[in-house]
């Protein structure tokens, strides 16, 4: 718990600000509200801190998010029936996403900065040479319910976040954490490395599609729906105080700093800094909090493992 | 007694640097005769001067940011704010030559003041708070969106014709651009290879800490990166500025400068950890990012599948150098 | 290398350089910003100041536009034209069979992707078309003018443009009006060398249409709330400009200005907002339709009626406003204009008279008509006013299904 | 070095330290590992800034901010971990930092050159200037190191821990060109656990105890006994726990065990019997150890009770492998001492998560503390944690690779205590170490390998000469 302090205190500063700023936002309906929007960031900020902590990146979840709400509109084109079996489908794409982009990460080697920037490509390409090129169809009342009715949403925010946390305690989390530490030793103990980094991915994918469904089902299909979360997602994760490169951050911090970047919007949207200021002030709350989160550690450099150096006769 | 290693007189000097470089100017090569032959099977000609001259003015703009690129991500950082600086770039220049002539030297100057400071604030965010090179121009980059996005709501300001000149003229069949693109691609390619600095990139990017201790200073070499990389961010602004005649806050975006440019860097076999490659890698990726284009354009290929192929070919190139350099570490004593 | 040698040899790359230097610079006059500046309006409380777009001129023609009767087929109205000034194209008279080139400036969209299909249906109607090149610019500028470089080297016969940003693309139309007959639409560029520029009324009349309907619906003291798109592109700036005026002029509260950047998520999410800090909003005005069911369901979830609105001619709003029976219109920028640049390069081809501003109507959608744009079997993105009911292929090439 | 003093994070690691060297003097720094060594040396080097006392060279008062300081005053140090860059060449990495130049660029040829004639003058001639470091093997590596000190042309030379990776034959290298240093007038600080050494090469040795001074003296005034008791307060008599007496069934057995690195590989491991594995650098005992552990398998012979060609088919076949390097290979370092602990029994998804506390008390963990992060624990309380990890999955097999290589000398007779107490319980124990007093003190049976092969089988206590005769094949003792 110790390493989520300072992003909760930064956060309930930002939801007194608000709170103030709109004294709506105290009843359960304006808070309630608030965690609805916030819900998909939260989500894929908890998916892209697995892939954070064993020190690797998830570039493609955007990309990711606007296939699976454009396939899902073209696939239910409007009839009921067709809500579950193509939510089913949904899952299994994004599963299978993610799987590819841990297996290239994993046995190709590709530095996964690299697999998942082409994988973002390959995806935003593919969903509009499918669609020819604007998305069609249209999405079910059954399943524009989740990301429409406040209630679903924040159940569904609630249940992920419960799974999240189980699996960072259980064996899985804390071997993903080992390895993104020092991945040589973690092997030496027995840690099936690749296996463990591939399901971070999948876990990724997952909450892509989980965000998917809430977008898809809040706003309806639209081509940029994705755009631009994974570079949030990430700096959620970042502002949470998880370390780039590995082996450090809890993910409760990673889903707090996703509610506190999100309550920034809300704040700036409520003091009128919306339109381009918004971006400037974004830029230098992200710098200013991992700035700090830095400072405190002194030994912010971490020195790289000298694995090679040490390969004994 | 034999220590381990055979006493070979002098152990086979294995062109590790080398090794990648060869790899991306075979793929171009073989880009280039499957082009040449699929456009032909289409009926058009490829190696046409107006497609020479295409591919090179096309891929010049990268070709300048990837090579900042490239010294960023050899001293082990990188940077995303580029792209948003070559659009505060662009209307810079165009702002402060306002159709004179008289004011390119002014603009030239207004440019190369705002992207030094740019490269330092960026260094300095990145060594003095230690923030992660990710975040740190992340930042940098969304903050100069916001100024960009506030203060101009379209093109503004205009380039003279004879500044123009720097994004048309042509030498036979190499475009000035391009020249402009050699040149500051060979001056990239001396300081990695000629000078104290080039050396210390190099071990900044191998291993900070082993750097420090044999007395670098080891912030000021990424610091120094930082400026050259937006420096070249700025040269790419004003070539820009050039060819549109004009600023506009969204050519930086427009063009994905950002990560298009780390895509190249990488597809030239620069290590994304830093400490090993080099500049004429880049080019060789950059090239082969130009010459995919302008095949798919000939072909009149649906731009989604560009990007499907594109994605599948940087992967596809860095999956080729992790295999060879793995065999390289895997082989050793 | 001694000092001499290497001074003659850089002598000898100075002259090869000098005399081997040609330029693909466009030439012509880099156009100036061409109309008066903008003229003084007060910046009336909430709509900020006008735009630097806004051309009190062209605003005057383009309301007056709107109450004139075309010229030409009623039922095809990408073939009627407002107060034609016909020019003369005989010199470019030549027999076919033609061949077309048209450099797009994206597909990004679904507005643009349902006029790109319009576009090859209406080349396919036409034999005497041995074939249309087209290269798409991906949104980004300098992708366009190398395009426009390329094309002209193609051996194009008329070459179509629609710009991606009206400045910056000027100096490449005005280097290819040099070389081929060129036809501009949908955006326009600041030189007039182009043979036709196509383009329905505007995005005054839009805007127009859009605020008088809430002008007339909204009691006085209403507050409105504006959604845009983006700053910084002409067609929209000029939709926003002219509802200022009718909102100035009107004694509606506009609450707020904001930016949606078209995704729906974020443009529900301000909506909801307003609903909050104002407790109601009696009235919306959008610049374009994409996010305008966001818009309405944002008042659905916090379960307020919704209130007099405005969107475009798209599927989705209007089943929704037909299905819910909302009080709204949809004025529109008709995708039919992207079968008029063929209709338009077949007749400069054979020399008949093309109009030098060809302005094609631009019909507003409301309680009244709403039926005959309504179209169920077509996808929810799909723009009613495609014109192209009669193509072949339609539905099915529109994404739409039979029956 | 006059009254140095110095603390980390508030813990006193350095207090009045006194440290006077001669020109042309090898002295000796001992002391048990956390006795401050390595801080005083890096104070001394720049690396570190004293809190108090003052540096004075040839008289003169220097203070260091940066390593270059240092570097610039004439002192050059050799770390205990390699500080070279892999993908740079050789001559790149000696002259980091320091690039001749000419006419404002770097001369390529001119450091190629002094680089080739520091290399001839080491009589080391299996790799060129040019060679890219990530090829040479962990002994040559350390032979760049030492080239590197001495083109700083320093007058003051400190090597930490220098023998450590190194063969036999090299360390005798490395002590001719220590006694050519001292021709030269040079002062070289040696940092040393291997008492033998100190004895042959130091003229005056000076013995540190948790940070404090101990007492400076001419080695010929000392004994190795004395100088044991002087570090540790314990003799070397008691050095190490008694053997065993009896061997127990067969545990593990090898028949003709072979892969690339290994070949006719037979060997039996028997359970409360420890079984010392010798041989020079580079005679594949790690590989050998990685090999049984299944990290880099056999590709030939026959193993019961089964040959293990992963990982965790050697764990789960009840095998622990404790690495030779503890901090790339044993430890996640920003994890907490639990966390370290529990991570074999996480890994395999069996073994204890309860008993951590008794575990580490067991291991003798000093304070047994579990929430610290295992970066910040001694280099002796780290190879606990890594040995805690494997008892939660209490082992039938344990194999050893120089487990107390850079640990002090309480620590080291604490993990010896330890094995033999495992072996005791029944647990098949193979240790590797390149100190043969301690090998030869340790083992019930000896195993010696050389170049991959087998060369020979010795009872317990043998002597050293014997050993190496096996190890080192043709040469004579």
């Amino acid at each position: 718990m110790r390493r989520t302090l300072p992003i909760l205190a930064v956060l309930a500063v930002l939801l007194a600000a608000i709170a103030i700023a709109n004294p709506f936002f105290l009843e359960p309906a304006g808070f309630l509200g608030f965690v609805r929007r916030a819900a998909p960031l939260v989500i894929l900020a908890a998916g892209q801190y697995f892939v954070i902590v064993s020190g690797e990146f998830d570039l493609s979840v955007g990309s990711l998010v606007t296939v699976e709400v454009v396939v899902a509109a073209r696939l239910i084109d409007g009839n009921e029936g067709a809500t579950w079996p193509v939510l089913l489908l949904l899952v299994v794409l994004g599963l299978l996403v993610g799987l590819a982009n841990g297996l290239v990460t994993t046995l190709l080697r590709v530095p996964s900065f690299i697999a998942t920037l082409g994988m973002m490509l390959v995806l935003s390409g593919a969903v509009f040479l499918w669609t020819g090129g604007a998305p069609r169809g249209a999405l079910s009342e059954g399943f524009r319910m989740f990301g429409r009715q406040t209630g679903w949403a924040v159940l569904i925010l609630a249940v992920t976040a419960l799974v999240v946390v189980l699996l960072t305690r259980a064996d899985f989390g804390r071997t993903l954490v080992a390895t993104g530490d020092n991945e040589r030793a973690a092997a030496l103990s027995g840690v099936r490395v690749n296996r463990v980094r591939i399901l971070a991915f999948v876990l990724s994918g997952a909450s892509a599609v989980v965000a998917g469904i809430l977008l898809g089902g809040f706003a309806g299909v639209s081509a940029q729906v994705g755009q631009g979360l994974e570079f949030q997602a990430i700096t959620a994760v970042v502002l949470g105080g998880v370390v780039l490169g590995g082996g450090r951050g809890s993910v409760v911090a990673a889903m707090a700093g996703a509610l506190t970047l999100e309550a920034l919007f809300t704040l700036l949207n409520l003091y009128g800094i919306s339109g381009a200021l918004e971006f400037t002030v974004q830029g230098v709350i992200i710098i200013a909090a991992v700035a700090a989160g830095a400072v405190r550690l002194p030994f912010a450099h971490p020195r790289r493992s000298k694995g090679d150096a040490h390969a004994a006769s | 007694m034999t220590p381990d290693a055979l006493p070979a007189r002098r152990s086979r000097r294995f062109a590790a640097v080398a090794g990648p470089t060869r790899v991306v100017f075979l793929a171009l090569a073989g880009v280039i005769l499957i082009g040449w032959a699929l456009v032909a099977a289409d009926g058009g000609q490829f190696l046409t001067l107006e497609n020479v001259v295409g591919v090179q003015q096309r891929s010049a703009a990268l070709g300048i940011v990837a090579v900042g690129q490239t010294l960023a991500i050899l001293a082990g950082s990188l940077d995303l704010s580029v792209a948003y600086l070559i659009s505060l770039t662009s209307l810079v220049a165009a702002e402060t030559m306002a159709g004179q002539d008289s004011g390119i030297v002014a603009a030239i100057a207004a440019v190369a003041g705002v992207s030094v400071l740019v490269g330092l604030v960026n260094g300095l965010v990145i060594t003095k708070l230690r923030v992660h090179a990710f975040i740190a121009t992340l930042g940098v980059g969304l903050i100069i969106k916001g100024i960009v996005d506030h203060l101009y709501d379209g093109p503004a300001g205009r380039v003279p014709e004879t500044f123009q000149h720097l994004g048309y003229d042509r030498i036979g069949p190499v475009p000035v651009s391009a020249l402009l693109w050699a040149a500051v691609a060979l001056t990239a390619w001396f300081l990695l290879s000629r000078t104290r600095y080039g050396y210390r990139v190099y071990a900044v990017g191998g291993d900070v800490e082993v750097a420090r201790l044999s007395g670098v200073r080891t912030d000021r070499v990424v610091i120094v990166t930082h400026v050259l990389c937006s420096l070249c961010a700025g040269i790419a602004g004003l070539l820009l500025a050039a060819r549109l005649g004009a600023g506009a806050p969204t050519v930086g975006t427009d063009g994905g400068y950002d990560l298009e440019s780390i895509a190249a860097v990488v597809l030239g076999g620069t290590a994304l950890a830093g400490g090993r490659g080099g500049v004429a890698g880049t080019v060789g990726g950059v090239l082969l990012l130009a010459v995919l284009d302008s095949v798919f354009n000939q072909l009149e290929v649906n731009s989604f599948f560009k990007d499907v192929v594109r994605g599948v070919v940087i992967v596809v190139a860095v999956a080729v150098y992790a295999r060879r350099t793995g065999l390289l570490r895997g082989r050793r004593a | 290398m001694p000092r001499p040698r290497t001074l003659l040899v850089a002598v000898a790359a100075l002259t090869v350089l000098a005399a081997g230097c040609t330029t693909d610079r466009p030439t012509g006059a880099a156009g100036q910003r061409s109309g008066a500046g903008a003229s003084p309006q007060p910046p009336a409380a909430g709509t900020g100041d006008q735009s630097k777009f806004f051309v009190q001129a062209d605003y005057d023609a383009q309301l007056a536009m709107r109450s004139q009767t075309p010229e030409g087929p009623a039922d095809r109205p990408w073939e009627q034209a407002i107060a034609p000034e016909p020019v003369d194209t005989a010199e470019h008279r030549k027999d076919g069979p033609y061949r077309l080139c048209f450099s797009n400036a994206a597909v990004n969209n679904p507005w643009r992707q349902v006029g790109w299909k319009t576009m090859q249906a209406e080349v396919a109607l036409h034999e005497e078309i041995s074939g249309l090149t087209a290269l798409d610019a991906e949104g980004k500028d300098d992708k366009q003018i190398s395009d426009i470089a390329e094309l002209q080297a193609k051996g194009c016969d008329v070459l179509i443009i629609s710009p991606n940003t009206t400045a910056t693309l000027t100096p490449a139309v005005t280097a290819a009006c040099a070389e081929v007959p060129v036809i501009v639409f949908d955006r326009g560029v600041e030189t007039d060398c182009p043979v036709t520029f196509i383009k329905p009324i505007g995005g005054y009349a839009f805007g127009a249409d859009a605020a008088e309907f809430l002008v007339a619906k909204v009691p006085a003291g209403g507050k409105i709330l504006a959604l845009r798109i983006s700053p910084g592109v002409d067609v929209l700036e000029t939709r926003w400009s002219a509802a200022k005026v009718a909102f100035d002029a009107s004694e509606l509260e506009v609450v707020g200005v904001e930016f949606t950047d078209g995704d729906a998520a974020k443009a529900k999410s301000v909506v909801s907002d307003y609903i909050q800090r104002h407790g109601r909003i009696d009235g919306v005005w959008m610049d374009s339709g994409a996010t305008s069911v966001a818009v309405a369901e944002a008042f659905e979830d916090a379960g307020l009626p919704v209130p007099p609105m405005t969107g475009e001619d798209q599927q989705d709003f209007l089943r929704k406003w037909k299905d819910d029976g909302l009080t709204a219109m949809a004025p529109t920028y008709p995708t039919y204009q992207w079968r008029t640049p063929i209709i338009a390069a077949l007749k400069i081809l054979k020399g008949e008279e093309v109009p030098k501003v060809w302005n094609l109507p631009q019909p507003k959608i409301t309680a009244e008509n709403l039926d005959t744009y309504l179209q169920p079997s077509m996808p929810p993105l799909h723009y009613a006013l495609c014109g192209c009911e009669d193509m072949p292929g339609f539905p099915e090439g529109w994404g739409g299904t039979k029956g | 070095m006059i009254g140095i003093g110095k603390s980390f994070l508030g813990v006193r690691v350095l207090g009045e330290v006194d440290l006077v060297a001669a020109a042309g003097e090898v002295h000796a720094v001992v002391g048990e590992n956390g006795a401050g060594k390595s801080t005083l040396m890096k104070i001394l080097a720049g690396v570190h800034p004293p809190d108090e006392g003052t540096i004075e060279i040839d008289g003169r008062g220097v203070s260091f901010g940066h390593p270059l300081d240092a570097q610039r005053a004439g002192v050059a140090i050799i770390h205990q971990e390699f500080n070279l860059l892999p993908e740079r060449s050789v001559a790149e990495n000696v002259f980091l930092g320091r690039e001749p130049v000419r006419r404002g660029l770097v001369d390529r040829p001119a450091m190629d050159a002094a680089t080739a004639r520091l290399l001839g003058e080491l009589g080391e001639d299996s790799f060129g200037p040019r060679d890219p470091v990530r090829h040479l093997s962990v002994a040559q590596q350390q032979v760049v190191e030492i080239v590197k000190a001495l083109s700083l042309d320093a007058r003051i030379v400190v090597m930490d821990e220098p023998t450590a990776a190194l063969a036999e034959h090299e360390v005798d290298l490395l002590h001719r060109l220590v006694r050519r240093l001292q021709g030269r007038g040079i002062a070289v600080l040696y940092i040393s656990h291997r008492l033998r050494e100190v004895f042959d090469l130091a003229d005056r040795v000076t013995v540190l105890k948790d940070g404090r001074l101990v007492t400076s003296a001419a080695t010929g005034e000392l004994t190795p006994d004395g100088l044991v008791r002087l570090m540790v307060g314990r003799d070397l008599g008691s050095y190490f726990p008694p053997r065993a007496t009896s061997a127990g069934e067969t545990r593990l057995r090898v028949t003709g065990g072979g892969n690339d690195r290994l070949r006719d590989i037979d060997l039996e491991l028997r359970a409360g019997e420890i079984l010392g594995l010798a041989g020079l650098q580079g005679s594949g005992r790690s590989a050998l150890a990685k090999a049984l552990f299944g990290a880099e398998p056999f590709t030939r012979g026959r193993m019961t009770p089964v040959r293990p060609r992963t990982v965790r088919e050697g764990i789960a076949a009840g095998i622990g492998l404790v690495t030779e390097d503890r901090k790339a290979e044993g430890l996640a370092l920003r994890q907490s001492v639990r966390d370290n602990a529990l991570l074999v029994a996480r890994a395999s998804g069996r073994g204890r998560r309860d008993g951590v506390r008794e575990l580490l008390e067991r291991v003798r963990l000093v304070p047994p503390r579990q929430d610290r992060e295992v970066r910040y624990l001694s280099g002796g309380n780290q190879q606990k944690v890594v040995l805690a990890k494997w008892l939660t999955v209490a082992p039938r097999v344990l194999l050893f690779d120089e487990p107390t290589r850079g640990v002090d000398v309480g620590a080291k007779a604490a993990i010896h205590d330890l094995m033999r107490e495992l072996a005791g319980e029944g647990a098949a124990v193979m240790m590797i170490s390149s100190e043969l007093p301690e090998l030869i003190g340790m083992s019930d049976r000896i195993v010696v390998l050389r170049e991959g092969r087998i060369s020979g089988t010795l009872p317990a206590g043998p002597s050293e000469e014997a050993v190496m005769r096996l190890a080192a094949g043709e040469v004579a003792a």
